[in-house]
């Protein structure tokens, strides 16, 4: 009762064995490999440019990170059917990138500027792109579960078959409203991924102040779905469990939870300096950096060079700075839209 | 035009609305085969089918939330409380999930959350709330508290055809009490729209839901006794509010007695009262009185709970102080 | 996923050979277990009673009847401590009698007389009474949870070794705030039972429209907490079961779910004629009273005679006629007590 | 006395009953270690420990129902929202379990639920809700919104003693904005009383929370650029309602504006002005004027929310407005 997932034990820092070598999907082609990267990177230089950002004083708001996450993030939407829709929580970007956003756009929300499409009233991923198929969350925890829930059983009520995915922390899946939804989307057998970013912390707050069982993943027996715990830092690993239960879903098999264990990389959000986080977990998940290790790995299969790499982050670099650049020039949204939309007609 | 009862003429609203509109959908609990607890979905499992008539596990959270995902997916889903006062376990989904959508993404939420409200029938503190105002100070959420069957049936048709949500609040002890002719078929009324139930000059009552009843069977005593004209408007939607009717009135009458069942502090009386103490305060030749429960849940023995409920004689007594300023 | 818990399943009624033998517990004297038939009787023939003043339009508010849950609710109640707390919910008659509670008041509530410990402000078994550790529920299902596991952590507190017992229903569990009750208890290794009374039913609703696990005490597991599905009319059983989790909650190794299959004998409430029960089911069930076949052991295991249980439940009878009779006679409380004590000084 | 901001301010107030009474504890999330999300109980858990200053789940709704079971037996908790937006997930709790067991069980529920609320630091909709008025509606809820250091020391003091819930409103923005002199160790203040905070006789402002601090300063700029005499009434708290206080005021100036950061439509400003029509009606020499949060979710960028909430020149606005009526 009292013992977690393996990965979530402090691990001395010299200890390289307990770190498991990648998963290499049959299911991915080399091309597919090479998108992969790329959006991690993205997603990772997106978080160092925000960093950078709240430093300056140029980013308000919450800055959460995601660093750690990335595998997690890209592998389950990398994961979705092109009509699938997602549900992005805190620290998925990556997501985002997947799903077709642009900096551009993602950079007009966190920085609320004018063109930002939600005209200024919510900031940092809580925007909406029905085009790209993306519904941001709203701050309560576990609120969007539901709300995936049900627009899969529409979605199904139409005769279309496509997925919902959604996500839900350590923290978060203690509130009530995720387990009402996850209940209904197992009652129903609705099409709904719930991937639980297991980043071994709510905030400050270790696991063992959040829940008792060992994995979170066991919950989904007394749901009666589908539930499974992957490394979440093992990103074709992460894929290919992701793939197979957003298959099962389309199916008509029902839900899935799918814990993924990961590190949050940084504090809670930029102002917190995580001190509650013992360095050697850290330093032993360091080991684990999902974009690093795929990076090494993309090089050792012999499908790009550092060189490409290099390349490759260089020129998504760029083109952050240059959405930047543009972006804090612009002012923020006229006050008038203040006083708009706070029904539609 | 048929008679029916209040309760009668929601259901028919609502047959009539998904007959029309397949995209229209129920979830809730106990909504099928049973028909609802108060049996306003009877047969309906039989005419549309359990595709449309979602029965739902006790989840008032996972029941808004669903109807809100369903609603940003194309669809117009009706979700009943069993009781409105279950609608504490959902306000979440309402408040923060539903009523921010418009504003943060531009997008509607077509969505009614309906159910059996209000007291005076012998349930308990826990089956007869009046809680219409927290969802009128919400923002970004409508609120109707219909009287009238045939509004009942007009508004409700109006509500699902909105693209914002909309919390419907049915009067429990008003289901079967009253019956009235009901225009068949396809029937809405404009949301925001006040209606001046009866005409007078001496004072308005401003009332809604069953507080609409009571205010008229006291202006009918006066009438009768006294031979005064009082004046009742039936506001019908806390949100929008129709401001310009109730100030007409205020204005016209120059005396003003504001009815609700909920309890008197932070009610909705309060906002009609501060929009006339700002708007009419030229016109007000008396102060404004409030009859409203006592601030206390509703209880159940029916002898406390007459005297914690308002009814027609506080409507009464308040207009004769009024009348007598 | 689908497949429920075998006493789930519509049984032929001609099936004798599915009911089991009765449990005799090593831990009751016979002393006890007449102590326990008389709870069961009086809860079922207070369950008549209340039937009877229903149907003569003397009750009003809801009258839930308890009938084929008296093993469940007598047999958890009896298995607690002296100085141990109930937190009941609205089919748990046999577990306020259990904790000492007398047929007046519990009838003085539920007809709302002056007299009754609520001043006619509520009705059934909402009342409390701090002196017998009785402590009823709210209408709202799944909101006692955590209020019972508040209780048992102030308790703890201070040095004292009570645990509480709460109940929840087959629907009520699909609460978001059962979910956090339960899942705090467990975090915090309180010492609260709950008994999830699955008899089948969530008002019209059978169990596959609730959830979809096999037995909701595979819910346990998610928590991180002890988990056991029994036969709910089985009396002893579910007695040693209970004593069993109070006990090793007592010590300090946290909270129990305790799912006792059962059936709900009547409708949801007595204005419900429960019309979407298969009458088989009903059959089957029936077959398995738990008062009526706790009477037939006993007098098997010569404990008590036919003679010696007819003479009790005439004693009940009599006993309840008298109350009743007393009772509605008297007044409804005061019209002045709805003004009072909206606050405590 | 020491000088505090109105965090320290708090923080003293629950530190001071903590020392003092055994039964007082806290439960909420990040409060232990980290010192909760704005460092309010930093140190605490050195002090108290880990058995009264408990680290909850995110489960607001477990909070709530966990400190109301604490309460029922004997404790004094003290349940923290991280932000009091999250409330919403433990509403239920506490207006149908708190807010009801006082009328039913005649048992006190000796809780606190605190938390920082409010808007105006550039958060977003979900993390800058007034929901005050949700509570006051509630019955048998009592809801503190102080204003100062020093009230705010005193209030949570009385609140933590109060034998019943409240819902203790602190204001974010003004947790280091505002300093000032504060009574060392005991200290409280009653529940329900009023204060004017400024003397006036040409028109009465009636605030609370932050705005008060607004309602000041336009009192102030008025007075510097016209002399005018404006009196500020800051309530303190809603439930219960020191009406004298405010009546007295009004019946004083004959001219009142209303002021809180909540948006308008049903908020608590509404009440206030009920009964100021209602009970000091003859005294009123000018409309009642209203001035609050535009009724939307708080939004996030500065220029946006800027233009939503409420400020001095709005306030000064209003009473212009009806110094000139
Ligand atoms: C209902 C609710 N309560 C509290 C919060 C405040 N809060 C925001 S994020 C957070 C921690 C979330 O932890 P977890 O769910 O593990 O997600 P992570 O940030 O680690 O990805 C908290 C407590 C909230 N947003 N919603
Ligand atoms: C939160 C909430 N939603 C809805 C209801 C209405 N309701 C009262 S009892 C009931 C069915 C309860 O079923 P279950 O939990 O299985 O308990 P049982 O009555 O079968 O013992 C329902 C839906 C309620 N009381 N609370
Ligand atoms: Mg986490
Ligand atoms: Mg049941």
């Amino acid at each position: 009762m009292a013992k977690k997932t393996p990965e979530k034990q402090t691990v001395s820092a010299n200890d390289e064995a307990t770190i498991p070598a990648l998963t290499r999907s049959d299911l991915l082609t080399d091309d597919q490999r090479r998108i992969i990267l790329t959006m991690m990177i993205r997603a990772r230089e997106y978080d160092y440019a925000m960093q950078r950002l709240n430093r300056q004083g140029r980013a308000f708001g919450g800055v959460y990170s995601q660093i750690g996450n990335e595998a997690t993030a890209v592998g389950s939407a990398y994961a979705m059917g092109d009509k699938d829709v997602l549900f992005p929580m805190h620290r998925n970007i990556g997501g985002h990138y997947v799903f077709g956003q642009d900096t551009r756009t993602l950079l007009l929300n966190q920085l609320a500027r004018e063109g930002s499409r939600m005209r200024g009233t919510d900031g940092t991923g809580h925007y909406a792109d029905p085009d790209k198929r993306i519904y941001g969350n709203i701050s309560h925890l576990g609120s969007m579960i539901p709300v995936a829930a049900g627009y899969a059983m529409a979605a199904r009520m139409r005769g279309e078959h496509i997925v919902t995915m959604t996500y839900i922390g350590d923290g978060g899946i203690q509130t009530g409203e995720s387990h009402e939804g996850i209940n209904f989307a197992a009652v129903q057998k609705l099409p709904m991924i719930l991937i639980i970013e297991n980043n071994q912390y709510a905030y400050s707050s270790p696991s063992h102040i959040e829940y008792a069982c060992e994995k979170l993943s066991d919950r989904a027996l007394g749901y009666g779905c589908y539930g499974i715990t992957v490394d979440g830092t093992d990103i074709e690993l992460v894929y290919e469990t992701c793939k197979k239960a957003v298959e099962q879903a389309r199916n008509g098999q029902g839900p899935a939870l799918i814990e993924c264990v990961t590190m949050r990389m940084r504090g809670h959000a930029e102002h917190d300096d995580f001190f509650y986080v013992p360095k050697e977990t850290l330093e032993y998940w360091q080991k684990k950096d999902p974009v690093i290790r795929y990076e090494n790995q993309i090089i050792e299969w012999g499908i790009m060079t550092r060189e490409d790499i290099d390349a490759l982050r260089q020129n998504i670099i760029e083109e952050l700075r240059n959405a930047i650049d543009e972006v804090v020039e612009l002012p923020f949204p006229a006050a008038e839209e203040g006083y708009r939309s706070v029904f539609v007609d | 035009m048929a008679i029916m009862t209040y309760l009668e003429a929601i259901a028919d609203g609502i047959r009539t609305e998904m007959r029309r509109d397949p995209s229209v959908f129920m979830l809730g609990e106990d909504i099928g085969i049973y028909g609802g607890a108060f049996k306003l979905t009877k047969g309906f499992i039989d005419e549309f089918g359990a595709t449309r008539i979602v029965d739902s596990p006790i989840s008032e959270a996972a029941i808004v939330g669903a109807a809100i995902g369903a609603a940003l997916n194309g669809m117009r889903p009706i979700a009943e409380m069993q009781f409105m006062d279950f609608v504490t376990c959902g306000f979440n989904q309402i408040v923060n999930v539903a009523g921010t959508t418009a504003y943060r993404w531009q997008m509607g939420v077509p969505m009614v959350v309906r159910g059996p409200s209000g007291g005076g029938v012998g349930a308990n503190p826990f089956h007869s709330r009046n809680s219409e105002a927290w969802f009128a100070h919400a923002s970004g959420v409508k609120v109707v508290c219909p009287a009238f069957p045939a509004d009942a049936k007009g508004l409700m048709i109006a509500s699902i055809r909105d693209n914002n949500p909309v919390v419907f609040y049915e009067h429990k002890g008003l289901y079967r009490k009253i019956k009235e002719e009901v225009p068949e078929g396809d029937y809405s009324i404009p949301l925001g729209k006040a209606r001046v139930v009866r005409e007078g000059s001496d004072c308005s009552i401003i009332a809604y839901g069953s507080a609409v009843h009571f205010a008229l069977e006291a202006a009918e005593n006066l009438a009768v006794e006294h031979g005064y004209k009082v004046e009742v408007v039936d506001i019908r939607t806390l949100v929008p509010f129709d401001e310009e009717t109730v100030l007409a009135s205020a204005r016209k009458t120059g005396r003003v007695v504001i009815a609700h069942e909920a309890s008197l502090t932070a009610g909705f009386g309060g906002e009609i009262a501060a929009r006339i103490a700002d708007k009419a305060f030229e016109y007000l030749d008396a102060p404004l009185k409030r009859v409203a429960a006592y601030d206390a849940p509703t209880p159940f023995a029916p002898t406390l709970e007459k005297a914690v409920l308002p009814n027609a004689a506080k409507v009464r007594q308040a207009v004769e102080e009024l009348l007598r300023y």
